[in-house]
């Protein structure tokens, strides 16, 4: 079983390990380098990796070539370490483990008796790697069974008038504060998220404006409120802007000079009286 | 249960009656899972292509689904925004019944999504769901557009032309807002320092409103020595 | 629309007729406008003095509302903690049209501790670590407990006294499921007694190490941690 080497694309640039460029990748280690990234992250951790180099070879994990699962296992790890991706702990301790593993193989065996009495690191390994693949199974499992909100929707339906004395109860602004940052929380540890720079009034007249449009188009003048002053026409209009940014609306104007009317996006067709609520 | 496309005998089955069977209970399966009403518009957006259908039909199977529901305990009705499908008034009492028992909560979701929805505004479910890294429950948006605290102010030009939602002057009053600009600014919220700070300035300016309407009585009157602490020397009154 | 107590003429209503079919149609709508599903239990309480009904009955005009439901589009369903109307799956594709940015997917790590919680409840968060061979981030139970998919059901008495998770009614009623033990069953370990066996086999692997080691010597390098970092010449067992 020897590894088959396969040339390295130069176009995304040459990984180096070492220092030294890596100029070819053992074959079961090539992946295409742009997806490098993506492919590691894709590991739930050490197990999760052993498991995949052990069952990319087809091999049973009770038939676990030590020696060579190990070198690939370091080869993933060095390759990550080389293109600066986060390494948890998690994966230099299994490192050390396989290490210890293959040394034991090295010297010589004690009575196998002992073997099991002592926590042999290789039974331990195997252990670890068989159970953690049940779980795995179970996990897939899991996800394959229908889940309310994406297979099954539950039918509701209400009375139109709602008896007063079953009302919703009216949150406490710290309530409502303390889930909006526990919100925003959970959402940057998943990922960056854009901070809004606008001040809220603005986010407001967005959702007032769009109200306003579903009637039909407007001249921006329309849209402003003398009474709310200077202040007022900023706000509006840095809330038009945003609009008209992210596509919300369209600004058109039929004739030279003639005067700009701002409208919902041209394949919006629900001319709706409502307004319920203004 | 019964195969839909099973058509009683006595019905004399056009080839046309099973797809209109299908399309009536397409239509009762979308209103009774759909978080708001759906508009004629909509419901074409959605079916007219795939099951070659036009606004017509559309109507005419809302009529037979209607008529289907008469024996039952929900009803077809149409509201300014489009149809849904509702509970009978004369079983409102016994919905009561059962809010009064269990009230619908205030849950964690529905306050992060209410939330969401003040400062990210105007904004999608889906762009909900994302932050929140969960879905959200279609009883969550219902039930915040019941109480009339959020509201469609829009849709969103991308597939699916998703609502995009906003708050309404309802929920400015039921908290006792006058502007949502009153309302801290994220990195206040981000520190929790901060974040009392800002509870501690709003509380205050939500308790100055009654104090303000108490003010005149109060303030006019020559001020009762006996009600002043101790350690205040009295005014002197010539 | 029509009156719900005017009873087809062909059925020759008995007097007690009009009364179940009135159970019939309030359970119906109690269950259409419950967040959550509804027991026979919490039924009993809702009703049982109201309208003299025993649980019996309570059964049996849920079986009689089923019935009724077989030409509809949604279906009566029991699951953990009890009935609930949902939409039948043939129309389930419509309904997912209605939202066309898809519920985010439940992550990888998420689903395997998931998994954990549900297999070997009570369980520390220390215990799924183990398994699964990295640290848990503190989101992911947290999403977990927000969806209220699991809860602590007490403390590990060790050291730390770590929180014991277990799942929750709301997550078998998500899952669709009446209990745990409708969960597909956990795979089984393959070939316990073949592990030693298989120990030996690794053991006479060193008689092949010359074989084994026949990969490029860069990689054969010993793998003492110490030595990975590259200012360190790799030094070769040969």
């Amino acid at each position: 079983m020897n590894d088959t080497v396969s040339p390295i694309p130069t176009a995304t640039g040459v990984p180096k390990v070492h220092g030294q460029p890596l100029e070819k990748l053992p074959e079961d280690l090539y992946i295409p380098p742009d997806a490098l990234e993506v492919f590691l992250d894709a590991f739930e951790g050490p197990l999760d990796l052993l498991l995949y180099l052990i069952r990319r070879q087809n091999l049973n994990i009770l038939d676990i070539p030590v020696f060579k699962i190990t070198q690939q296992y370091i080869q993933y790890i060095e390759l990550m370490r080389e293109l600066k991706l986060e390494l948890a702990a998690e994966y230099l301790v299994m490192a050390a483990l396989l290490a210890e593993i293959k040394s034991s193989i090295l010297l010589p065996r004690p009575p196998p008796d002992d073997a099991v009495e002592q926590g042999d690191p290789r039974m331990e390994l195997v252990r670890r790697l068989q159970e953690y693949e049940r779980f795995k199974t179970a996990a897939e499992n899991l996800e394959k069974l229908p889940r309310v909100g994406r297979d099954i929707f539950v039918a509701q339906a209400r009375p139109e008038v709602i008896p007063q004395s079953a009302r919703l109860p009216v949150p406490t602004l710290r309530d409502l504060l303390l889930a909006f940052r526990d919100a925003m929380e959970r959402s940057a540890l998943f990922k960056h998220h854009e901070i809004s720079r606008e001040p809220l009034s603005v986010r407001e007249r967005m959702s007032r404006i769009l109200t306003r449009l579903r009637q039909g188009p407007a001249r921006f003048a329309e849209l402003i409120d003398p009474a709310e002053g200077r202040i007022g026409v900023v706000v509006c209009f840095l809330a038009v802007l945003e609009l008209a940014k992210s596509g919300m609306l369209d600004v058109q104007q039929d004739a030279p000079f003639a005067p700009m009317l701002l409208a919902p996006p041209v394949h919006y067709q629900e001319p709706e009286p409502e307004s319920v609520d203004e | 249960m019964s195969d839909p496309t099973v058509i009683d005998d006595t019905n004399e089955p056009a080839p046309d009656d099973a797809q209109s069977q299908v399309l009536e209970r397409v239509l009762e399966a979308l209103l009774l899972a759909s978080d708001q009403p759906l508009s004629i518009e909509q419901l074409h957006r959605l079916l007219g292509n795939e099951l070659g259908v036009g606004k017509k039909d559309l109507r005419a199977a809302l009529a037979r689904l209607d008529a289907a529901l008469a024996g039952r305990a929900a009803e077809l009705c149409e509201v300014a925004s489009g149809f849904r499908i509702q509970v009978r008034q004369e079983y409102a009492e016994w919905v009561s019944k059962l809010w009064q028992e269990k009230p619908p909560r205030l849950s964690r979701a529905l306050l992060e999504t209410l939330a969401l929805i003040c400062y990210r505004q105007p904004i999608t479910r889906g762009e909900i769901e994302e932050i929140r890294g969960v879905a959200l429950s279609p009883n969550i948006i219902r039930t915040l557009l019941e109480r009339n605290w959020i509201r469609e102010v829009g849709v969103k030009e991308v597939p699916g032309r998703p609502s995009l939602f906003g708050t309404t002057q309802q929920l400015l009053d039921d908290l006792g807002l006058k502007s949502l600009d009153d309302l801290p600014s994220l990195p206040e919220i981000k520190d929790p320092q901060q974040l009392e700070a800002a509870l501690q300035r709003l509380g205050e300016q939500l308790h100055e409103i009654p104090h303000i309407a108490d003010a005149p009585s109060e303030a006019i009157q020559t001020p009762d020595p006996d009600a002043m602490s101790p350690a205040d020397p009295p005014p002197t009154v010539h």
